[in-house]
């Protein structure tokens, strides 16, 4: 542990009370960025970064719908956009306060969800598919890995009724995002069948399991991979072949903010390639910055090849009809 | 305004303002629709209330029901006999009292955390079961409802067991002894004579134990692995993943009103006079 | 020699303060035997351990011939009744007294139970609670409850103690009548030596853990064996070595001869209904209380007299 | 009852209450990150420390549970007394009921009510929003420690200070008061507790610059039981354990 750290924890505390420098606040997810990336920014601009965590979109709009949460730049990820621009939570962004915006990957230099940018510019992104322990389990090919009696109270997935009803689909050779309801109930009937097998539902604190041995097959973003990978040569990560989600994660300024000069250009800052490369190597995520691929080990967990990616499908927002309707399978799944 | 109602004013003031007109905004909620991205919009509805009568719920409701009395009942078991020991120990009385208040004084978090740390299939059990070679492989102990279990009773048992001290402490030792005296065995003085005349606290510290056992959300998620859904889960879960604040409102409703009922029932009884 | 009970030098030490001295005693079945002291004497503690709620540092406890020292309450066939009666709150009076009965698996407990009642004339009161009972009732149940299982020794700690003194006295002939009814030995504790004296065939005075004096109710209050059993027994003058009682002291105006006698001033004059106790102040500063009818007391306060006695009504002790 | 089997139980039992706090600490000073023993180290203390996260949670804890729990057990206190005197059945009941509301529904509720308030007075949620969520659900545990000790109080010692020239208000500060002190100790620790202890309400309310310790804690958790926990944890356990026995001590004296 560096000393510097721990001068920096304790003039951070003290700092935050006396402290007279302009004010930014930023929240994302919990390990999105580099410390010390946000203290050059602080430094370069004589400004002073609130930076909060959490762990889901939906802690996020929990109080961005309040309209004066306080946060300046928060990252939702890209099917979140379209709602919350429609519910007027979002600030249009001005390109011309974005010089960098060109150093995108050309992938999401005009994605589907926001082709004109205007409401978010693409920061992280990741996928979900399985991470498996090698010793034990031999490289899945498809989602069925995640039903094999085989491996029998050893299996989690993913506590998010997106990922789990939208895995079931593609297993059964549907669409991630169907809303049509014969294949819904079938899709619930494979993860109620599941359930006999599974050992939790489980988030990004599976991690420790995996490397541990406890789990050995786990419905998981690249990104939790990647740095299980890391903890443990052992564990794998499979893109499955039917398919699988892709998220991306984009910057985006709440309309309540009263900074939106200073949102901008620290959008900008994020938009460096040495910028985003650090930030991406800290997080251990895959970036959007084209640019800063070249400063970055091409890491095929989080970078997969053309092939792989091609059957890659970025779920859009779905109508809160059919959104509604998948959060009740969620309960049946749940209460089954 | 008369001088006794002065001290009532500033906790009339601060909980209406704070309490009751929130819970008020949360019961026009449950009469609303859900809007379109989270929040709530016209028109007004009992949508939300008739949704509740849905079989899906009810197996929640009863799942819950189940879960709680369970735990209840297990606290009841481990918490009598602790309370009588403790009500009987003389000047070390005060002592154990605080000993099994101690960990209630932590963080609910670090408490529900220390149980991963222990039943995990890598935790302290498990590491020490392999070493004496009594079993071949980590048992299970985690996201089942066995650990949601453990998790309530070990979280909720001194809400059982202070009102039971409270009662058993003023139990007169010369019931005891006159039972003796009349040729009853200590079951048999246990189950006629100390049973009966300390119901009234067994139920206090059951009803205790019960409505927050019943409303519980961060143990079955954290111990139960999202496996199983209770009330608290379900309620959480309209406010956050399905941002349905009106049916989550109602739910959350209903849940108050079970709770109430049932605390109000206690207050009604004698007991709830001599211990709260 | 049937003897019901038998203490052999039992003892009873608690940290720092030994309760009980080696107590011997024997009890013969039928009798109504009483333990009187004050408090702190050893008299409770002594009969807890008869009762199996206390065990005996050193000792014997016999009942019937055999040592019951290890034995629990519910495997002696001993009773008690408890000072403020232990009534179970939850019972009625009826199911109360068949508690003890039901115990043993008596089959027609609820009628035996019943015919106790109407012993001890609370048939009427069968369904009531302990607390709609009054101090006398709560008194009686308590004894019908022990009664009913006709045990081999009933314990009785301080029975009237609880009641108010007009009940007491109606008590105590009830206690005694019920005694030789039931033929039943009656042991029972008490620090009121009115009562000792009056209800028990034997009694036994202790003090400071110790037996002072056992025998009949004439020999310990004519024939006091210790100056601490005279004392404790009624009031008692002490003119020098020699102890005389109140109603053996007699007040003249004249210096009497022939007799033992000391000068001095009536101090106060206490009426209390069947007699007067004349309290006098003697020259050599002790005082002396004489007992006279009413008719003999002619005297004012403040008025000197001379304290007489007869030499045959001295007590002395070594 | 045979003594020796009840204590034997018991022991047992209060061994199972403090097992996982036992072990916890001792797990912290574990310098592996698993139940392997690795040696003894004070890594994660360190880490606990330099967590620039944790130590900011720390700072806003204290500050909302140093404002939060003397203002409820004031206001506590006056109410029960209040009520001892004279019967408030609405207060007791709205009291009773806030018991007995789920911590979500708190949340929420109060959440919807800053959102409804705000659109008037432009404030943010903030270290207030949540101060004034803990004094509100605090009050009730308050109350409740206080009327128990009340429920035995002689009502005739105030009469006598009446008796004695003293105003009502007078009776209350000189008589009643300094008699209440013990209880009012333990209803200001429980007061602390339950509001440095809370994660729901908080985690609702907080606004940006209100992050507590235990949301700190709940955000490192969700990314995988990290030792820095168990320190952080045994670090808390041992705070409250020593607060708890010094409290205890002032009472017996």
């Amino acid at each position: 542990m560096s000393r510097r750290r721990f001068l920096f924890a304790a003039t951070a505390g003290l700092a935050c009370s006396t402290d007279r420098r302009p004010r930014l606040n930023v929240y994302n997810w919990s390990t999105y960025i580099d410390p010390a990336m946000i203290a050059s920014f602080e430094a370069e601009r004589g400004v002073r970064v609130r930076y909060g965590t959490y762990e889901s979109n939906e802690e996020m709009l929990a109080k961005a719908i309040t309209g004066n949460s306080g946060w300046d730049v928060v990252f939702p990820t890209h099917s979140r956009l379209a709602p919350m621009s429609r519910n007027g939570l979002l600030a249009r962004l001005d390109h011309r306060l974005l010089p960098s915006l060109g150093k995108l990957d050309r992938r999401f230099q005009k994605p589907f969800w926001d082709p004109a940018l205007a409401w978010g510019v693409p920061y992280m992104w990741n996928a979900t598919g399985i991470g498996f322990n090698r010793d034990q389990v031999e490289q899945p090919s498809g989602w069925s890995t995640l039903w094999s009696s085989k491996l029998s109270g050893r299996i989690t997935m993913l506590d998010d009724p997106e990922d789990v009803i939208g895995a079931c689909l593609l297993k059964l050779g549907f669409p991630f995002d169907s809303t049509d309801a014969g294949q819904l109930q079938a899709a619930r009937a494979q993860a109620i069948e599941q359930k006999r097998l599974l050992r939790a539902y489980i988030n990004a604190e599976v991690k420790d399991q995996l490397v541990a041995g406890d789990v050995l097959a786990a419905q998981m973003w690249s990104i939790t991979a990647a740095s299980a990978i890391r903890g443990n040569g052992r564990i794998g990560f499979a893109y499955p072949g039917e398919g699988f989600p892709l998220y991306c994660d984009c910057a985006a300024i709440l309309r309540e903010s009263r900074r939106y000069d200073l949102a901008h250009e620290f959008l900008d800052f994020l938009l460096r390639p040495e910028v985003a490369a650090a930030n991406a190597r800290v997080a251990d995520t895959a970036t959007a910055n084209g640019a800063a691929l070249a400063l970055l080990p091409r890491d095929p967990v989080l970078y997969p090849p053309d092939d792989i990616y091609a059957r890659g499908v970025w779920p859009p927002a779905l109508p809160s009809e059919a959104q509604r309707y998948r959060d009740r399978l969620w309960t049946e799944i749940k209460a089954a | 305004m008369s001088a006794r109602s002065w001290y009532l004013l500033p906790a009339r003031v601060w909980m209406a303002i704070f309490f009751a007109a929130p819970l008020g905004i949360v019961c026009a909620y449950s009469f609303l629709t859900r809007g379109d991205y989270g929040g709530v919009e016209q028109p007004w509805t009992i949508e939300n209330y008739t949704r509740l009568a849905d079989p899906l719920y009810l197996t929640i409701l009863w799942r819950s029901l189940w879960i709680a009395g369970l735990a209840t009942a297990l606290c009841a078991l481990l918490g009598f006999p602790l309370a009588l020991f403790i009500a009987r120990s003389g000047r070390y009385r005060n002592l154990l009292l605080q000993l099994v208040l101690l960990p209630f004084w932590t963080s609910f978090l670090v408490r529900t955390y220390a149980w991963l740390f222990i039943l995990r299939d890598t935790g302290l059990i498990n590491t020490i079961l392999l070493r004496l070679h009594l079993i071949a492989a980590p048992l299970q102990f985690l996201y089942n409802d066995g650990a949601v279990l453990l998790g309530l009773v070990y979280n909720f048992l001194p809400f059982f067991v202070l009102p039971m001290y409270a009662t058993l402490e003023r139990l007169d030792v010369a019931l005891l002894e006159a039972a003796a005296d009349l040729g009853a065995r200590p079951f048999a003085t246990l189950r006629r004579v100390v049973i009966p005349i300390s119901a009234p606290g067994i139920a206090a510290g059951s009803v205790l134990v019960f409505i927050p056992c019943l409303g519980a959300y961060l143990t079955p998620d954290l111990l139960g692995g999202g496996k199983s859904v209770m009330l608290g889960n379900l309620v959480q879960n309209q406010f956050t993943n399905a941002r349905d604040w009106p049916f989550g409102s109602a739910a959350s409703l209903l849940l108050m009103l079970a709770s109430a009922l049932l605390l109000a029932a206690l207050m009604r009884s004698r007991v709830a006079q001599e211990l709260m | 020699m049937n003897s019901v009970l038998e203490l052999r030098g039992v003892a009873k030490e608690f940290p720092g303060h030994r309760a009980v001295d080696s107590v011997s005693l024997t009890l013969e079945r039928g009798g109504f035997y009483a333990l009187l002291g004050p408090s702190g004497c050893g008299k409770t503690t002594t009969l807890r351990m008869i009762g199996g709620f206390e065990q005996p540092t050193s000792g014997e406890v016999v009942l019937n011939g055999a040592v019951v020292n290890g034995l629990k309450p519910w495997q002696r066939d001993v009773c008690t009744v408890f000072q403020n009666y232990a009534l179970f709150p939850h019972l009625t009076a009826l199911r109360n007294v068949e508690f003890g009965l039901r115990e043993r698996g008596v089959r027609d407990s609820e009628a035996r139970a019943m015919k106790a009642l109407e012993l001890v004339q609370l048939a009427g009161k069968r369904a009531n609670l302990p607390a709609q009972l009054s101090g006398g009732e709560k008194q009686r149940v308590a004894l019908a409850r022990s009664l009913v299982l006709e045990p081999q020794l009933l314990l009785l700690d301080e029975p009237l103690a609880a009641l108010d003194p007009g009940l007491r006295k109606q008590m105590r002939a009830e206690l005694k009548a019920m005694q030789r009814q039931t033929g039943i030995t009656f042991l029972f504790v008490t620090h009121d030596q009115e009562e000792a004296l009056s209800m028990s065939d034997f009694l036994a005075v202790m003090n400071k853990g110790r037996i002072e004096q056992f025998g009949t109710a004439e020999d310990v209050y004519l024939r006091p064996a210790t100056a601490f059993v005279a004392g404790f027994l009624g009031a008692i003058n002490w003119f020098g070595g020699a102890g005389v009682r109140p109603e053996s002291t007699r007040v003249s105006r004249e210096q009497p001869d022939g007799v033992p006698g000391r000068r001095g001033s009536v101090e106060s004059l206490l009426f209390l209904g069947n007699c007067i106790h004349l309290n006098a102040k003697l020259d050599d500063g002790a005082r002396a209380v004489a007992e006279l009818s009413r008719e003999e007391n002619d005297f004012r306060e403040g008025e000197p007299v001379w304290i007489h006695w007869r030499a045959c009504d001295e007590m002395r002790f070594k | 009852m045979n003594r020796r089997a009840l204590a034997v139980y018991s022991a047992a039992a209060l061994a199972f209450l403090h097992l996982p706090l036992l072990v916890l600490i001792a797990f912290s000073f574990n310098s592996g990150r698993f139940t392997v023993w690795e040696g003894f180290s004070l890594h994660w203390y360190r880490e606990a420390f330099a967590d620039r996260q944790l130590s900011e949670g720390l700072a806003n804890s204290l500050i909302i549970a140093l404002v939060a729990a003397p203002l409820s057990t004031v206001i506590g206190t006056l109410a029960a007394y209040g009520m001892w005197k004279r019967q408030a059945r609405v207060l007791s009941g709205t009291l009773y009921l806030s018991l007995v509301t789920p911590e979500i529904v708190t949340g929420v509720s109060l959440l919807a009510l800053f959102q409804w308030t705000f659109r008037f007075l432009r404030l943010p949620l903030g270290l207030h929003t949540v101060i004034v969520a803990h004094v509100a659900f605090s009050i009730a545990y308050v109350a409740i420690v206080i009327s128990a000790r009340l429920r035995n109080y002689d009502r005739s010692l105030e009469e006598a200070a009446l008796d004695l020239g003293a105003s009502e208000w007078g009776a209350f500060l000189r008589v009643t008061l300094p008699i209440l002190a013990p209880a009012i100790a333990a209803a200001g620790l429980l007061a602390l507790v339950v509001s440095f202890d809370d994660y729901v309400i908080t985690s609702l309310v907080a606004g940006v610059d209100s992050e507590t310790l235990p949301m700190a804690i709940y955000a490192m958790a969700r990314r995988g039981v990290s030792p820095v926990v168990n320190a952080v944890s045994a670090l808390i356990v041992v705070a409250f354990g020593l607060l708890i026995l010094v409290s205890q001590r002032l009472q017996d004296k």
